[in-house]
């Protein structure tokens, strides 16, 4: 009977423990989500990066509202559920007043509904998928690419530019894989290009099926919507059935192709794959574009690959301009602050849209590019402006 | 497309095969499923990979090197962690449970989240029946995989060593009474187990390559094919693993590619209710 | 009350038994010996329902045992010691007994079925034992513990196999006097195996042995001591 | 005697009645948390602390729960409150199910089989995303119609309440005893007997809906149904949390529960190694006290009592 009372004493006092109230802040918080564990997350390693160079530069240019600024970083394991506790965390356990990033269409679109009940701004980086700004939240922007801009702007304008007449759409079964599928395959479709489309599973490893189930349609073109590992298994084992370089296939994501262990993993099958990216040396269109290769190449001794380390690098920027311009953060003070913004980033100028009914409402969406992996060089193809050389086939 | 689902079938079944093998022997012997299985044969992955790549080295040294570091950290294991639970056999399934979500996070942590390919033995590919290219890579492995089951096979059955084995798994008691240091044995065997998955490893890395969480994936398909055969059985394993790489590929192949696994676990129920014992297994359960 | 006809059971191909008839009447005390490996441990599981006979009839009470589940055959009034004691180990004395008697009748109070147990530890000599858990008993009062659950189920039928080895002679003699006490005063017919001969011998009404998975004989304590096959069986070739 | 072990638990009760007013935000969502792993780890102690079937699909359960009324409510337009009984009533098929199909494996192979059903409910899950949307996670009404942590502590802590008052009904009830036999030595069990099947499957169906509503309740706490419910992390954690707890005990869960989740809230801080510093502190548990927090207690207890 005893041991069972000082069970229940240990209970208690470890519930009060645990309740125990946390140190106020002297620095002013912002909150980060992504994966730092699971598949993608190499993507959270990017992010660290990213987020030191950004703190740096803020700190260095006076702080925001005279403190300095903390990023807090919050593992998501690219898991939705993980993504809206770790999102709650920030803002009740740390008191962060705003909150950015994320990878995952699907952790986001979990993540909006929190932002959006406790009334906290949210700027997605690198989530993709239409409906996070499309479902018009007052309290989430986005500062990086969607869906339909990546396809309408990007892919389908390449397809067409390229003169290819078949595709093939492999999407994985996520909000990304899936929704940027539809979209795909509608443009094309508009354009009477000969499509199919396949969804495979994001962790798979062994393709060798659904490959002969392409090559069976002989396309000319691949559009790969596969992140992480996945499109390494894909891409070198395209390769092995010869279905490559036949046909070529589109990175329609882009950073898993820019990974270190890229050749080491699909070796010469990886030459003439393409893949859709934001950041390339030579097409830099801000000073900031210069500066932030400068510093990363200063501190981590190499060249950026991953472009989400640039992504978030410009969030953090934006936060930190529009908490300085609002001069508090009150959330709706915030909101306002981040509408009327007019900040040059490493990607351009930023500016959100505010038409409310379509995905265009607090989105900027900056321009993407389509390079080509040409012997271990990367080719800008698209657009034509910033074209370095063009399409080569074997 | 029959023709490509028989091929890649039996070559993915004998590599399924090879990665129950070290599991089965385990059970056999000991009457413990290493539920850490899959995350040895990630770290012989990761050893080839950073001899190979980092260091250098030739990559059949890579190979060997990795094989023999991982029975040496078997073994350790074995000491530091199984050797309390003989006996109870759902304790040591709990521990190495344990151990199979620390390792992938000191993996994670030590290795770091990108996917690590050791160099490809052979390139290209070969046109199998005139109907398809298939990876030169994945025949050598396969053929790799048969080298090592026959070398497993011949060791249980012709050295003093494997005798040794089979009698431990038939009666232990027994065979402690004939001078068997069990104690010994037990190491080694596990030793072996955890050596047969990084074999496993290293000879699929080139194919797939090694991920942090990777483990639980081949550990998952190591233990049904396992099961499937009979624990401890060595032809079940083989057999169980031809059987589940046929399955999954002909049902992906001409039903659904992402129902792939659910075949193999359907095999294993359908099996299980009508010889619960397995395939090949006769033990009392 | 017990008849068996041919009864055979067959391991992988070995017969470990082969064409055995039995047949035992109600509070009859018959004992059943023979070399090891005679099969003796495997007619109690067939009759104890632990497995299924490969062919063969048994019968009790009129009813057919055959197929029938462990618990089912222990609900019809035929309990079961084991060889090696299989206390519930991590349980007390008390627990152990009070698993019979609450699946003996559903119904019943907690205090008067914890009352007939603790009379049942006190009849077998465990009734200061009450707490303790069973793996904490040694061999012998595992062993009482054991005879004690098999009471508890209230059998007509009682199997004991082998409860008096590794005990002293005072002990055996205590044990035996027990048994008898069952087979004479509760009326409980008694299936025993034993290797401590003299016991047996003294105690039993009739004896059968089993050679090699088949019956040698059946016969009067008496007769059986003097027949040759049980000798040659016994002191073997 | 037992009026203290009364008092003690209105106590306890009452002070969780009254615990939402002197926490913020933040840690009343701890607190849900907790009550979360409380059920799930009960009632998975409730089968493998007790009748010794060591399920790997404990979590899938707690999935089967969530899905089915999370998919009742988005689909039909049905209500929680309905669903989660619906939820609860098909996890308890379900288990029941399998319960029967593992009745002639004992140990490991029941282990591996339950692994293999988690696994293929997971693959159902991935693939049929046009119901369950996959990994992408099912969005799903609240049980309140204003959304409001206190409101959501309570409804917790009242599922909570209810699961262990079963528990604590069944383990001290003649079913408890026979589940105890079955652990200890099934073929004695049975010989004594004790209906060895009718235990296992009763104790696979309990367990499992208790598992359902568990997770239906968290489900719609959450908002959001993914497949990390019935995942292999999250059937890591209940484990995890009933070893070091004390398997085979009431209390022990309850204490694992509540201790492994503040402290995975304290070490998340950690980053990536939040997990690791989990898995060894879990490792080092369950290879040196074997028995868990309740184990060293009982343990201390002995020895001040002996000396």
């Amino acid at each position: 009977m005893k041991k069972s009372m000082v069970c229940m004493v240990f209970v208690v006092l470890l519930i009060f423990i645990g309740s125990a109230g946390f140190v106020a802040a002297e620095t002013l918080k912002i909150g980060v989500v992504g994966p730092r564990t699971g598949t993608a997350a190499a993507t959270g390693k990017s992010f660290t990066e990213g987020i030191k160079l950004a703190t740096d530069y803020v700190n260095a240019h006076g702080g925001v509202l005279g403190k300095k600024m903390e990023v807090v970083f919050e593992d998501t394991a690219g898991s939705p559920d993980k993504a809206a506790s770790g999102f709650e965390r920030l803002v009740t356990r740390d008191n962060v007043v705003m909150v950015l990033g994320e990878s995952h269409s699907s952790a986001a679109l979990a993540e909006i509904e929190v932002a959006n009940r406790l009334k906290i701004p949210f700027i997605v980086a690198e989530a993709w998928a239409d409906p996070i700004t499309a479902k018009n939240y007052k309290f989430v922007f986005r500062a990086g690419p969607s869906n339909s801009g990546v396809v309408n702007e990007t892919i389908a304008k390449w397809v067409i530019h390229e003169g290819f007449k078949k595709a093939y759409i492999v999407a994985e079964n996520t909000d990304w894989g899936l929704g940027i599928g539809k979209l795909c395959e509608k443009a094309l479709n508009a354009a009477g290009i000969a499509n199919k489309t396949v969804v495979t599973e994001r962790k798979g490893q062994d393709h060798y099926t659904e490959l002969a189930k392409i090559k069976a349609f002989n396309p000319d073109v691949i559009l790969a919507f596969v992140y992480g590992t996945g499109l390494h298994y894909f891409v070198a084992q395209a390769g092995e059935v010869h279905l490559t370089p036949k046909a070529i296939i589109l990175d329609g994501a882009g950073p898993p192709s820019l990974w270190p262990d890229f050749w080491n993993n699909v070796g010469d099958y990886g030459n003439l794959e393409c893949l859709v990216s934001s950041m390339h040396k030579d097409v830099e269109l801000t000073k900031l574009a210069t500066l932030f290769r400068k510093n990363y190449e200063k501190e981590f001794g190499k060249a950026p690959t991953d472009y989400k380390s640039r992504s978030i690098f410009d969030v953090v920027l934006i936060a930190a301009d529009a908490i300085n311009r609002a001069g508090t953060t009150d959330a709706n003070a915030l909101v306002d602050a981040l509408e009327k913004t007019s900040l040059t980033v490493t990607r351009g100028q930023v500016a959100f849209g505010t038409t409310k009914g379509g995905p265009e409402y607090h989105q900027w969406m900056p321009p993407m590019l389509v390079i080509q992996w040409q012997d271990k060089n990367q080719i800008v193809l698209y657009p034509p402006a910033g074209a370095t050389g063009s399409l080569k086939h074997k | 497309m029959f023709l490509l689902a028989l091929t890649n079938g039996l070559v993915i079944g004998i590599i399924y095969a090879l990665a129950a093998l070290g599991v089965s022997l385990v059970v056999g012997i000991m009457n413990v499923v290493n539920f850490a299985h899959g995350e040895f044969y990630i770290l012989a992955g990761y050893f080839s990979y950073h001899f190979a790549n980092t260091l250098g080295m030739n990559y059949l040294a890579a190979m060997m090197l990795s094989v023999g570091l991982v029975l040496i950290f078997g073994m350790i294991i074995e000491v530091l962690l199984i050797r309390k639970t003989y006996g109870d056999d759902l304790y040591s399934l709990i521990l190495t449970f344990i151990l199979s979500i620390v390792l992938q996070n000191t993996y994670l942590l030590v290795f770091g989240p990108y996917p690590n390919k050791p160099p490809n033995w052979v390139k290209g590919a070969t046109n199998v029946f005139g109907q398809f290219y298939y990876g030169n890579q994945r025949l050598a492995a396969c053929g790799a995989g048969l080298v090592v089951i026959a070398i497993v096979y011949l060791m249980l059955k012709k050295t003093w060593f494997g005798r040794m084995l089979r009698a431990t798994s038939q009666d232990r008691e027994v065979a402690e009474l004939n001078g068997v240091n069990t104690t010994a044995l037990n190491m080694l065997s596990f030793g072996l187990g955890c050596a047969l998955a990084a074999a496993a490893g290293v000879i699929l890395s080139p194919i797939f390559p090694v991920t942090p969480t990777g483990g639980m994936a081949v550990a998952l398909t190591a233990f049904v094919v396992v099961v499937l055969g009979g624990m401890g059985s060595f032809w079940g394993c083989v057999v169980g693993g031809l059987i589940i790489g046929l399955v999954e590929n002909f049902g992906a192949a001409f039903i659904s590619s992402g129902y792939r696994h659910v075949f193999g676990f359907i095999i294993l129920i359908f099996v299980l209710l009508v010889r619960p014992a397995g395939l090949f297994g006769n033990r009392e359960i | 009350m017990l008849k068996g006809n041919g009864l055979c059971k067959n391991f992988g191909g070995v017969a470990a038994l082969n064409d055995v008839d039995i047949s035992l009447e109600k509070g009859s005390l018959i004992g059943l010996i023979g070399p090891n490996g005679a099969g003796k441990t495997t007619l109690f599981n067939a009759i104890a329902g632990a497995f299924s006979l490969s062919s063969g009839n048994l019968e009790f009470n009129g009813k057919s045992l055959n197929g029938k589940s462990a618990n089912h055959i222990c609900r019809l009034g035929i309990a079961r010691t084991f060889q090696v004691p299989r206390p519930f180990a991590e349980m007390t004395c008390l627990e152990n007994v009070l698993v019979p008697l609450v699946n003996r009748s559903r119904v019943g109070e907690r205090t008067a079925l914890l009352q007939e147990g603790r009379e049942i530890l006190d009849f077998v000599g465990l009734g200061n034992r009450d707490d303790i858990l069973a793996k904490e008993l040694n061999l012998v009062e595992k062993k009482r513990l054991e005879m004690a659950r098999a009471l508890c189920t209230n059998p007509q039928l009682l199997l004991l196999d082998e409860v008096l080895g590794g005990l002293n002679t005072q002990e055996i003699g205590a044990a035996v006097d027990l048994i008898v006490n069952l087979s004479e005063k509760r009326g409980i017919a008694v299936l025993w195996i034993e290797h401590v001969m003299g016991a047996i011998m003294g105690a039993a009404e009739r004896i059968i042995v089993l050679d090699q998975g088949e019956k040698l004989m059946e016969g009067t304590p008496e007769e059986v001591a003097h027949d040759p096959r049980v000798i040659h069986a016994y002191l073997g070739a | 005697m037992k009026n203290t072990k009364v008092i003690l638990a209105c106590i306890i009760v009452g002070l969780f009645g009254i615990l939402p007013l002197g926490l913020n935000v933040y840690q009343q969502h701890v607190m849900i948390v907790c009550l979360f792993y409380v059920m799930m780890s009960a009632s998975w102690n409730l089968l493998a602390g007790y009748t010794g079937q060591v399920s790997f699909a404990h979590a899938a359960f707690a999935g089967i729960g969530a899905y089915t009324s999370g998919i009742l409510a988005v689909k039909a337009g049905l209500s929680p409150w309905l669903g989660i009984p619906l939820g609860v009533l098909f996890a308890a098929v379900i288990g029941f199910g399998v319960g029967l199909l593992c009745l002639k494996m004992g140990g490991i192979y029941l282990s591996l089989t339950t692994l293999g059903v988690s696994e293929i409910f997971h693959i159902i899950i991935n693939n049929e995303y046009e119901i369950t949307r996959g990994t992408m996670g099912l969005q799903v009404p609240g049980l309140l119609v204003e959304y409001s942590k206190t409101g959501y502590f309570y409804i917790m802590l009242v599922t909570a309440i209810v699961s262990l008052l079963v528990i604590y009904w069944m383990i001290h009830s003649n079913i408890g005893l026979n589940f105890r036999a079955v652990q200890n030595d099934e073929k004695a069990a049975a010989s004594l007997g004790v209906d060895v099947i009718r235990i296992r499957v009763l104790a696979f169906t309990v367990s499992s809906a208790l598992a359902g509503l568990a997770g239906g309740v968290y489900g719609h706490y959450l908002l959001l149904i993914t497949p990390e419910i019935p995942s292999l992390d999250q059937q890591f954690l209940v484990l995890s949390m009933t070893i070091i707890g004390g398997m085979g005990s009431f209390i022990g869960p309850i204490i694992g529960a509540f201790t492994l989740e503040i402290l995975s809230e304290y070490i998340r801080g950690y980053g990536e190694y939040h997990v690791l510093v989990f898995g060894l502190i879990a490792l080092s548990m369950a290879r040196f006290a074997p028995n868990g927090v309740v184990g060293l207690v009982q343990a201390g207890w002995a020895k001040r009592s002996t000396s």
